[in-house]
């Protein structure tokens, strides 16, 4: 079957996030079981359909990658399989792959820092905020 | 086979047994819901997965097939209710005796598909399809019976 | 040598857009045995078969290949259309180049060339297809309707009304199923028992109707026309005759009050005692012992029931008994379920008793329930004020484990109902519905659902619930989100109403087994053609009814019923039917009698005789495989088993399988 | 009974509590964690893109060196838990991964996910069991109300983890109910604390163990549990945890256990 060129790109989205937007059926139980839904400028169902339309360059924009948790309370709850914060993680990697927009330098690093701060949150900070 | 005259690359042959109650209603479903599979597969209906005589299996091969499938209900739903099971032991024996002779296992194979399972049959025959182009061309089996 | 004729049919563009169906005709016309050939628009057409028919006698045809739809589409059609031009119907093959060819084909040149070989393999077969005479078998006029819900009632009701016997077999102690249990019903607001009732009382009484109740299908063999089927009565611990059913056992059994035996009919939401019917109006109004759970069938001790029966009717002795029955037709009416919620969680089932399924709440407004229809709590027993209810419940899911792919159908309907009859009586209640989409296609099932929004403002917000956490103080802080609005929900509510998916009863594997009737992943039973036959198995002589077959609400039901009695009735109308005249048969010559054959046959069609035969001259008497034509249904089991090559099938011979085999690889 | 023992990066550091409770806890529970040797950090999250490969090799050497003794291997940080047994899921299952990190890795024989991942918890509950584990201790902590918090890691996802019931778990209630006390269930306690985002966004992971706090002392928790380092220190941020303190469950365990002091 022949492809658009939206539709490989979103092939590409598929293979790297290992998650189908096509799933999606817009039934917000992603958007309802989100802890950080209030910091999300874009919503965690809106990401299947901001792939489908191929409007990449709002959600690369988009504070809403760097506001998600991690939580993966949607990926446990999503009944159709797509699993949006696959998704999300796809959208850092674009930014991260593309432009090489890194969210977090590591001359913020020393200011950030606490005393008590443990090694597996800056460890996760810079996994999930930079390449 | 050659296609037509510019395009020479390899297209198998493959000839797929379907049982008239469960995979050859599957094959139907695929064809009613556009289930696309490559043209290569040509299907021999046949009442039950247990009328599959070891015999037209050899025969397909040794006439130029290049891949045999046959396909049946799941076990437990067989509509004469054994069938499929004679057929499963069968064609393990008769596959691993095939591979003996040259002819890999991945060319030859048994799956289940009942009359709603349109999308499993379609996507079993691309399966299939795929693998039989990744081995390329069979070994052709020679005629072994007595010759007057 | 046969005479072919080749008809190619282009069916509108179904076929023709993707085959170049005048290039078929031209590239099988020199084929061996084609005398003809053909094409046409629509050959299944009255003037495509008059075109069949025409040249039939023109070129003295003894062979028909159609290459059209699949055989199982319109084989029948061209059999009888050969049969009215005199040929034998079995002279007629069908290459199959829609759904197998141009349907799935997108390349003409590659399609068109696939449909030639397919001709090729159907002429090739053709050419050694001999004429087959159909046979002939009794009907057993009597039908069996395995489920005693409202599918199976009104499906027994119309083929008994109709003058034939029918047995109802029902696993529970009462007839009834899951309508007797629902208080109204949509979209008029009808009360269900006050339907329901009179239905199950008229089976009761009617003349041609016997009911097995607390009963099960054990086995079953045979054939259209002539099933035998054995039934298991289970043992009711009360015998059926001497019982009044005056209700003093159950008033009085000891575990009624302190048994905990949660009531199935009730849905855990009320105890039960060890004797009992499921709810008042059973029928037949005989109570059974549950001897699980009853303290006479635990420890010898006890039996307050046998003594106090003033008609002697309880019998602690009595055993299962094994009835078998000879039948025409078999009636699949098994109904459903809803599933398991164990894997959501998130929505504190198992957790609150205040999260309740829709069933659930039918129970609880049912003035017959166990709070003599007064809606309320489980945790406190006080009347809910705010209610959620949540819709597609494990419907339409795609993960494999979690729920169901299909839209379970009634539940937006009966949410639509819940939300107005709850505003109906207590009008102070605020309702909340969470939905995904609001489906309503149906007769004046639109206009209920608008009702409930504009006459009754039920809150709908479009988004499902995320999770439902119980709170400290009791209630219930139900997250979500309105998708519409962009906005996510933390709303706090009395009660959550589930509306949990539905599924095919579990027993109907077990049941599809036994019948060797199709049944699909998601364990409804398979239609012989999804649109042209609905209430029909694949399996000759199984129909289906009610949701057996697939989601479908009480109106759609009791049409499937009625349409599933008509096909009963009309089989059993024949005195006999046409027998498949592709059966095994033996050539003795070849015949070694080792009986292989006999030992797959799933049908004990094969037996041996001593036969004289001539071989080489010789005279000798040799055991041989005889096939009984009657119990024969043509699987071919016995032709691959078979070592010496003896044992072949008529229509699907060793010759005609490999001879397409050999086309198909030529 | 010996364990391969991975325990990470903050249990070398900021959490050493969770560490030094568990080994005395193991000893006088009669198994041994034995720490293997050159362990390299897990990297905290487990890879975002399904076609990264380099971040999983330390994981896969972990998994790889515990197959070599023969042994299970166990973790106590939650992250860790997360991250070894989803790459292990990987190797046993997606067969392209397999094959790039054989590939790299280059061990004696390949590596397709034999390896047994336990958290200490599970170690608790499957092998030992809680009622043994009921048996063994000397100092019951009875009256006490004790809070689980499981957060996200070692829950979700729940297919792949197979830790408990990602959304109504009860290893870390029955793990209580075995110390003597008694445990109280509230919806928060698998929800997120904000996780890494305290980092760049600390007035939000606030909220969010507020909310924890609110609702785990509304049903009469007096202290929390957790075993995830990233959760006690966002839990710790809370003004409420002046009143609530948050312990890590090894801590308790080596109480109940009687074996605190010399740890």
């Amino acid at each position: 079957m022949s492809m658009t060129q939206l539709e490989k790109n979103i092939e590409a989205i598929k293979e790297m996030s290992g998650s189908d937007p096509y799933k999606c059926m817009r039934c917000g139980k992603c958007t309802a079981s989100c802890p950080a839904y209030s910091e999300m400028d874009i919503k965690p169902h809106q990401f299947a359909s901001y792939i489908i339309r191929g409007d990449f360059e709002e959600l690369i924009e988009s504070k809403a990658a760097w506001k998600c948790l991690s939580c993966f309370a949607c990926i446990e709850r999503c009944p159709r399989d797509v699993q949006p914060g696959k998704l999300v993680d796809a959208t850092r990697q674009m930014v991260a792959r593309s432009r090489g927009g890194d969210y977090l330098q590591p001359e913020e690093v020393p200011a950030l820092l606490a005393e008590d701060l443990p090694q597996q949150l800056l460890v996760s900070a810079f996994r999930r905020y930079r390449r | 086979m050659s296609m037509n005259e510019e395009n020479k690359e390899f297209r198998p042959l493959i000839v797929a047994f379907c049982c008239n109650w469960c995979s050859y209603a599957g094959a139907d479903l695929a064809g009613s819901s556009r289930l696309s599979y490559p043209a290569d597969v040509k299907i021999i209906r046949v009442p039950c997965s247990g009328r599959v005589n070891p015999m037209f299996i050899l025969r397909a091969f040794e006439r130029g097939a290049d891949g045999v499938i046959i396909c049946g209900c799941h076990p437990g739903d067989c509509h004469y209710s054994t069938g499929n099971y004679y057929a499963r032991r069968r064609m393990a024996l008769l596959f691993s005796m095939l591979e003996y002779i040259g002819v890999e296992n991945g060319r030859t194979r048994v799956e289940w598909c009942s009359a709603a399972e349109g999308a499993k049959f379609s996507k079993t025959m691309n399966e299939f399809c795929e693998k039989i182009q990744s081995l390329g061309e069979n070994v052709r089996l020679g005629d072994l019976r007595c010759k007057n | 040598m046969q005479k072919i004729g080749v008809f190619v049919c282009h069916c509108g563009t179904n076929i023709a857009a993707t085959v170049d169906v005048k290039k078929v005709v031209e590239l099988v016309r020199y084929e061996p045995g084609v005398v003809y050939a053909d094409d046409y628009m629509y050959m299944c057409s009255e003037a495509g078969q008059e075109k069949i028919i025409e040249a039939i006698k023109e070129y003295n045809l003894t062979g028909l290949v159609i290459c059209s739809c699949s055989p199982r589409m319109h084989e029948k059609t061209f059999r009888a259309c050969a049969a009215k031009a005199g040929l034998n119907p079995y002279m007629v093959e069908v290459a199959n180049i829609r759904e197998q060819c141009s349907w799935i084909h997108k390349d003409k040149e590659e399609a068109t060339k696939k449909a030639v070989i397919l001709a090729r393999a159907a002429i090739a077969k053709v050419n050694l297809n001999t004429p087959l005479q159909e046979g002939e078998s009794p009907v057993t006029k009597r039908a069996l309707v395995i489920g005693g819900g409202i599918a199976g009632i009104q499906t027994a009701l119309d083929i008994a009304d109709a003058g034939y016997e029918v047995d109802i077999v029902e696993k529970e102690p009462s007839i009834g199923g899951r309508m007797s249990q629902f208080d109204k019903t949509f979209p008029t607001l009808d009360c269900a028992s006050c339907i329901l009732t009179p239905k199950m009382v008229e089976v009761n009484q009617h003349p041609n109707i016997t009911l097995y109740t607390y009963s099960e299908v054990e086995k079953v063999s045979g054939y259209v026309g002539n099933f035998d089927v054995d039934i298991r009565k289970k043992a009711r611990s009360v015998i059926f005759d001497k019982c009044t059913g005056c209700g003093e056992c159950m008033t009085k059994c000891p575990l009624g009050k302190i048994g905990n035996i949660p009531s199935e009919f009730d849905r855990g939401l009320k105890n039960r005692p060890a004797i009992y019917m499921p709810f008042a109006q059973a029928v037949p109004a005989v109570p059974v012992i549950d001897r699980e759970n009853c303290t006479y069938f635990k420890t010898g001790k006890c039996g307050v029931c046998s003594k106090l029966c003033p008609s002697k009717a309880i019998d602690y002795e009595q055993q299962d008994e094994i009835v078998t029955v000879k039948y025409g037709a078999i009636v699949v009416a098994t109904g459903f379920d809803i599933i398991n919620l164990d894997k959501f969680g998130e929505y504190a089932y198992n957790e609150s008793p205040d999260v309740i399924t829709s069933i659930e709440l039918e129970r609880l407004m049912n003035a017959a329930g166990p709070t003599g229809g007064h809606l309320e709590r489980m945790s406190d027993h006080k009347q809910p004020k705010d209610i959620v209810f949540i819709q597609c419940v494990g419907s339409r899911c795609d993960s494999e484990e979690k729920g169901k792919p299909y839209c379970s159908k009634v539940c937006c309907m009966y949410t639509a109902k819940h939300a107005m009859l709850i505003k109906d009586h207590w009008p102070d209640t605020n309702i909340t519905v969470f939905y995904i989409d609001v489906r309503t296609p149906g007769k004046n099932f639109d206009e209920f659902y608008r009702r409930a929004v504009e006459q009754y403002h039920v809150n709908y917000i479009k988004g499902q619930v995320g999770k439902v956490k119980p709170q400290p103080d009791g209630s219930l802080l139900v997250q979500a989100a309105d998708l519409l609005d962009g906005k996510q929900i933390n709303m706090k509510a009395d009660m959550v109403v589930l509306a949990a998916a539905v599924e095919p009863n579990p027993g109907v594997r077990k049941i599809a087994t036994m019948l060797t009737a199709s049944i699909d992943n998601n364990n409804f039973l398979t239609e012989a053609h999804a649109k042209l036959r609905p209430v029909e198995s694949p399996t000759a002589g199984i129909f289906l009814s009610g949701m057996a077959q697939g989601p479908k609400d009480i109106p759609e039901t009791v049409s499937q019923a009625g349409a599933a009695a008509v096909k009963v009735i009309g089989l059993l109308a024949k005195d006999h039917l046409k027998t498949n005249p592709c059966t095994a048969q033996c050539d003795t010559l070849l015949c070694n009698g080792c009986s292989t054959c006999a030992n797959v046959c799933p049908y004990g069609a094969i037996t041996y005789d001593d036969v004289q035969v001539m071989d080489h001259g010789l005279r000798e008497t040799r055991r041989v495989a005889q096939v009984n034509l009657a119990l024969c249904q043509g699987c071919g089991a016995c032709t691959s088993a078979c070592p010496s090559g003896a044992m072949d099938l008529q229509g699907f011979s060793n010759r005609q399988i490999t001879t397409e085999v050999d086309a198909i690889c030529r | 009974m010996k364990y391969s023992y991975y325990p990470g990066c903050t249990l070398k550091n900021k959490a050493q509590d969770l560490d030094k409770y568990a080994r005395s806890s193991a000893v006088a529970l009669g198994f041994e964690l034995v720490e293997i040797p050159e362990w390299q950090c897990c990297g905290g999250v487990y890879p975002l893109g399904s076609d990264e490969i380099a971040t999983k090799l330390s994981s896969v050497r972990a998994l790889n060196y515990a197959k070599e003794q023969g042994q299970d291997l166990i973790t106590l940080c939650s992250a860790c838990h997360h991250v070894l047994k989803r790459v292990n899921d990987d190797m046993k299952n997606v067969e392209d991964i397999r094959t790039r990190a054989n590939n790299y890795c280059e061990f004696d024989e390949p590596y397709s996910g034999e390896t047994k991942v336990l958290h200490f918890l599970e170690v608790l509950r499957d092998v030992i069991g809680f009622d043994e584990l009921a048996k063994k201790v000397v100092n019951p902590l009875e009256g006490r109300k004790i809070g689980a918090y499981y957060g996200c890691l070692t829950l979700r996802p729940g297919k792949i983890l197979d830790f408990d019931d990602p959304e109504n778990p009860k290893i870390m209630e029955d793990f209580i109910r075995a110390l003597g006390a008694e445990p109280v269930i509230y919806s928060m306690r698998n929800e997120c604390c904000g996780g890494y985002t305290a980092l760049k966004d600390p007035d939000f992971t606030k909220q969010r163990t507020a909310q924890i706090f609110d609702d785990s002392t509304g049903f009469g928790a007096d202290c929390l549990i957790t075993a995830c380092p990233l959760c006690m220190y966002n839990l710790n941020k809370s003004d409420a945890s002046s009143k609530v303190p948050v312990y890590y469950f090894t801590e308790l365990l080596a109480e109940a256990l009687g074996v605190k002091e010399g740890a």
